[in-house]
């Protein structure tokens, strides 16, 4: 085999690479058939859980393309203890990403000090029109649903969160 | 070949620096020796951080030839890059001002960098040895009025591109340069995008939306707390 | 040092001097025989072989070159520009897309050159995990490029092997990062997050795959005598050209400089703790660059192997404030990335962005020997120039 | 033709099927390559499917894609030649027809029997040259124009050890007719042995080989694509082409490869025949009349084995430099075509 020369070694690669995939099957997927799923750290789409959000405005402020627009009003909510004075809470009037300027970098994610913000691995939702790409805080919070657990990490990693 | 470098004490906990031992680097040190007996007066000023690198600042006149000692002298062979720096600060900032109240002033007084420096404009270029595999940064002061500079792809040829780069971005002009055209504009392009006065359009076309505030209770007063406890957690 | 094990090379002797005096030969012949009146062919920037959009501009005689000037910038996007309106967290987002395929490499010597004003250094597992993210974005990277020599010669199905074993890779990448194409994960002071669980037995399954698409690029690609015929004598550096010019990687390797920066510099990643070879070849031609890439993409697993198995345990985060403000000071840090050398001279004026940002990007000095290397080549060889060149025309225009 | 299955044909069914089976004989063979070799076999040597929505295992994708070519717009360059333009590709496809004609597929399925087929054969396979040039030269493109350049330079430089290569089977034939060479392939023996008749592949080895690779080159497949070379003349003289001009062209280099196969099957697999030692057969006249049906089936097998060897070989091997391929032809495969005729004739007297 080894005196063969290049040239037919060569054949036998490609040969041997149309024998395996009748065999094993081709390393692709048809897809709208048949879905590879995701890694559960894959950043697909944001997810916005709103009862956490405080509108603090972190998130819209690091981010690097200015996609995220939120507009607030505080409000006086119904004190926690009986007796207590009432609480000022901001409201949620406008939470918009704009996924036709977002670039996925998670700058987002990671600010938000409240937990009001998860990475899904979902990825289908591309639109025909430009505009349609900004979504609401509703379809916002629709992504809830899909958002996994966050995986278990490797031997040896730091056990306690930071 | 193998040039082991003494590490710097690094901390990892970030305390404060001080608790270093002063780290000896000899062999930036002989070299910045062997340098300034080469180019004498041609020096302007030389910084060595241990363990990490080697500024020198040469005058503008002698740019060219210093590059060229440098090369010859001490076997700076490899051209890694060439490029400038303006030392003016933006008059812009981050372009997260708000339009609707006057813009804040900014100090944009010049202030330079390592070696000093008494322009705007500084040329920066390294090279280095491909056999030590030790690295100087040379920098030299663009003058004011003219903002042209010798060019140094007679000792480089690889500094041709690098030169019209820095030529159409900070309208440095290069005298002895064969062909100064534009790299990446438009011929008809007008202005020096990398200068600091040059303004980042993608930063003006709209409002920063992190200027957007809460609006307050109703009924409660304009110079309440701006937007509640939350960002006084992050910081 | 330098370890050779082509055999055909071996028996040549010095190659590089001898097909250095036959392209010297072809270019005192240009316009001598023969002399027509010739033709400007203007390649790109939409084109197939130019993996984007550069555009040669090739001046003709039949179908020898004359001269060829490359004209870039169709894809200029200012990152320096945008770097100083940027905070230094923001900045690792937008530098992941010079070298679009092999972004983690791009985000590790800024975050490195930021560590080092800050005078942080990640923790130990962080830097290991750094380096073998990094390696695995060569892998991604490289493999891409052995399958893109097949099709940029006329050989279609290298380029769909190589695409299907990077998708192992990317995958790897993936399932730790979050991105496929831009990770985004290297944060100053060490990285965003640990390791999901099951993650390095994985990697060592895919390593033997990428070791054997490596053999079967070597079969298909390397071994064939055509490929040789269009790749030996074609496009030849000398050493002291490829070092004027700023060349750097494999093409400097390819001519015979040693000099890796993995190996050469101190630098906080896991390099110095293990054992990998610096292939370097003497002919300096497009075989060299060619069969250079395809060793390092071998090695690359190779040390992603012996890391995976000394991995320490711990944090993944130094102790850095929430908000980060950098000293003022300047630093320069290049790594070896997978098209060269990359660095970054960032100048901190203490604030919460870089005052100014100068990337270094491998590929604009490796193109900007093309006016020099393309005289007197024949159209297809600027084909297998450029490709061995190996070029990503974000690393070029930014 | 006048008799086929011992029915006498008029004149006026002998045209219609003729006119049908050229169609068919030419189209057939396109299709079933493009299918079979193109859309399944490149795809499965690349670990992928190839097209699978279009019909069971995508088997009508090629009706879906002429379809498309049918829709799109006809483009033609302001600047070009149109007139040259718009006849270039029907040049191209009518080569491959005329070069049908004198492949037999049967004792009496043949469409038109000449006593000096395959220099008729050798000589209108040239013609597609001309259409090549005239689409390099009208498409008023640099690239169409180098592309057509070299696909001229290529392709003269290949009709010669063609016409050597099948010089040796003229000479061990006897005669140039192609009928005549199948029955010889076909009731001859080697040493005697005359179970597997005498198909020229074994004698004449080194001008079959030659010859495939001259087709190759000639039907510009890699190795040979510099003519249409994507990655540097995106595609050659058919780069400004769209639509249905470009299935043209399209059609035109399947079907030639297809025919192509033929004409070396019949010159050295034997064509449409079995070892006549197989039935007892001895001449030509004592061939059963069923070889008129089975023979095509037999020609299609044997040209599908052949454009399998030719697709291999494409989908497998990168490109040469225009100036090695000229050098491969003349230093190596014409004095290897005439040392083989050399060869060939002086066997040929000993015996």
């Amino acid at each position: 085999m080894a005196q063969l020369p290049g040239l037919f070694k060569g054949l036998g690669i490609t040969f041997g690479t149309m024998m395996r995939t009748f065999k094993n099957g081709s390393n692709t997927v048809q897809y709208p058939h048949e879905k590879e799923a995701p890694p559960v750290r894959a950043r697909g789409v944001i997810a916005l859980h709103q009862d956490n959000c405080t509108s603090c405005m972190l998130c819209s402020r690091s981010c690097p393309d200015w996609c995220i627009y939120i507009e607030a009003h505080k409000e006086l909510a119904p004190p926690r203890r009986e007796g207590g004075k009432p609480r000022q809470v901001n409201l949620l009037d406008r939470f918009d990403i704009d996924y036709a300027l977002c670039m996925y970098c998670g700058i987002c994610v990671e600010v938000c000090p409240f937990d009001a913000l998860f990475w899904s691995p979902e990825y289908e939702y591309s639109e025909p029109n430009i505009t349609d790409m900004l979504h609401d805080k509703t379809k916002l919070s629709e992504w809830m649903e899909t958002v996994p657990e966050a995986p278990a990490l490797e031997v040896g990693a730091d056990k306690k969160k930071k | 070949m193998h040039l082991q470098k003494p590490k710097g004490e690094v901390n990892q906990l970030s305390s404060p620096a001080e608790t270093a031992a002063p780290i000896v680097d000899t062999a930036r040190d002989a070299m910045v020796a062997a340098i300034r007996t080469t180019l004498g007066a041609a020096v302007v000023d030389t910084l060595v951080k241990p363990g990490d690198d080697i500024w020198v600042r040469v005058m503008t006149e002698s740019w060219c030839a210093s590059i060229q000692a440098l090369k010859e002298a001490h076997a700076f062979d490899y051209f890694c890059f060439l490029s400038a720096i303006d030392w003016m600060p933006s008059p812009y900032g981050r372009g997260e001002d708000d339009p609707s109240e006057p813009a804040p002033v900014r100090d944009t007084a010049i202030r330079p960098g390592y070696t000093g420096g008494d322009t705007r404009m500084q040329m920066l270029v390294r090279l280095v040895n491909s056999v030590t595999h030790l690295g100087i940064n040379i920098k030299a002061d663009v003058p004011n009025d003219s903002f042209t500079i010798d060019s140094i792809c007679t000792v480089f040829a690889g500094a041709n591109w690098h030169e019209r780069e820095a030529h159409e971005m900070f309208g440095i002009g290069f005298a002895g340069h064969p062909d100064l055209r534009n790299m990446y504009l438009p011929v008809d392009f007008e202005g020096y995008p990398m200068r600091k006065d040059f303004p980042l359009l993608a930063r003006m076309v709209k409002p920063w939306p992190g200027i957007v505030d809460v609006e307050p209770l109703p009924g409660s007063g304009a110079d309440e707390e701006k937007d509640g406890s939350s960002e006084e957690g992050a910081s | 040092m330098t370890i050779l094990n082509d055999p055909v090379s071996a028996k040549l002797g010095n190659r590089q001097q001898l097909s250095y005096i036959a392209s010297q030969a072809a270019d005192a012949r240009l316009n001598v025989e023969l002399e027509t009146e010739g033709m400007t062919l203007n390649i790109g920037p939409q084109h197939p072989a130019t993996h984007g959009t550069l555009r040669i501009i090739a001046r003709l005689d039949g179908e020898q070159v004359v001269w060829a000037e490359p004209s870039c910038g169709y894809m200029h996007r200012g990152y320096e520009k945008l770097t100083e309106v940027r905070t230094f967290p923001q900045v690792t987002s937008l530098i992941n897309r010079i070298d679009w395929l092999g972004s983690f490499a791009n985000e590790v010597p800024f975050i490195l050159a930021a560590e080092k004003l800050m005078n942080v250094e990640a923790p130990p597992r962080a830097q290991w995990i750094r380096t073998i993210l990094f390696e695995l974005s060569r892998i991604a990277n490289v493999s891409l490029f052995l399958g893109d020599l097949g099709v940029q010669m006329g050989a279609i199905t290298p380029v769909f092997l190589a695409f299907r074993d990077r998708e192992y890779v990317l995958n790897l990448i993936e399932s730790a990062t979050g991105g496929r194409f831009h990770p985004n994960f290297d944060r100053i002071g060490g990285l965003k997050d640990d390791l999901p669980a099951g993650w390095i037995d994985e990697t060592k399954v895919v390593m033997k795959k990428l070791r054997n698409f490596c053999d079967e690029i070597e079969t298909l690609l390397f071994g064939n005598e055509i490929f040789q015929s269009r790749t030996r004598g074609i496009g030849v550096i000398p050493r002291d050209v490829a070092l004027q010019y700023g060349l750097s990687g494999a093409n400097l390797r390819a001519s015979g400089v040693d000099w890796d920066l993995r190996r050469d510099q101190t630098i906080p990643l896991a390099y110095d703790k293990v054992d990998f070879k610096v292939w370097t070849h003497p002919d300096g031609d497009s075989f060299a660059r060619c069969w250079i890439r395809l060793q390092e993409t071998r090695e690359a697993t190779k040390i992603v192997d012996q890391l995976l198995d000394g991995i320490p345990s711990g944090p993944v985060m130094a102790k850095v404030p929430k908000i980060i403000k950098v000293p003022e000071g300047e630093a320069w840090v290049s790594t070896e990335n997978p098209l060269g050398e990359m660095g970054y001279y960032v100048v901190s004026r203490g604030d919460l962005g870089p005052f100014r940002v100068k990337i270094r990007s491998a590929s604009f000095n490796n193109i900007s020997i093309t006016p020099w290397l393309l005289r007197g080549v024949y159209v297809p060889d600027i084909i297998t120039i450029l490709a061995s060149l190996y070029f990503i025309l974000g690393d070029i225009d930014r | 033709m006048s008799m086929l299955l011992g029915v006498v044909i008029p004149y006026w069914g002998q045209s219609i099927l003729r006119v049908v089976g050229g169609l068919v004989a030419v189209l057939l063979p396109a299709g079933t390559i493009v299918y079979v070799f193109l859309f399944k076999m490149m795809s499965f040597m690349q670990s992928r499917l190839g097209p699978m929505e279009a019909g069971p295992q995508g088997s009508l994708q090629l009706f879906a894609e002429v379809g498309k070519w049918l829709q799109k717009e006809d483009i033609q360059p302001t600047n070009a030649d149109k007139p040259v333009f718009k006849m270039a590709p029907i040049i191209v496809l009518m080569s491959t027809f005329l070069l049908v004609v004198v492949v037999p597929f049967g004792p009496d399925a043949w469409f038109t029997n000449l006593e000096t087929g395959i220099f008729y054969a050798l000589a209108v396979s040239s013609i597609s040259v001309l259409g090549i040039l005239m689409a390099g030269w009208s498409s008023a493109n640099k690239y169409s124009l180098l592309g057509g350049l070299r696909a001229a330079g290529q392709l003269i430089a290949y009709e010669l050890p063609m016409v050597l290569a099948v010089m040796g089977v003229v000479i061990q034939a006897g005669t140039m007719n192609l009928q005549e060479i199948v029955v010889a392939q076909n009731a001859g023996s080697i040493f005697g042995i005359s179970t597997f008749g005498n198909p020229y592949v074994i004698t004449q080895f080194v001008g079959f080989i030659v010859f495939m690779i001259a087709i190759q080159a000639e039907l510009t497949q890699a190795p040979f694509d510099m003519p249409i070379a994507e990655s540097e003349l995106v595609s050659g003289y058919m780069t400004e082409y769209s639509g249905f001009r470009f299935l043209i062209f399209f059609i035109g280099e399947f079907a030639t490869a297809g025919v192509f196969a033929m004409i070396a099957s019949t010159l050295f697999l034997g064509g449409w025949g079995v070892p006549f030692s197989w039935f007892g057969w001895t001449s030509m006249d004592s061939v059963s009349n069923w070889m008129n049906i089975v023979g095509p089936l037999i020609v299609f097998t044997k040209m599908m084995v052949l454009t399998f060897f030719i697709m291999w070989v494409r989908f497998t091997y990168p490109r040469f430099r225009e100036d090695q391929l000229q050098r491969f032809a003349w230093k190596i495969l014409i004095p290897l075509s005439l040392a083989n005729i050399m060869l060939t004739a002086v066997l040929k007297v000993m015996f």
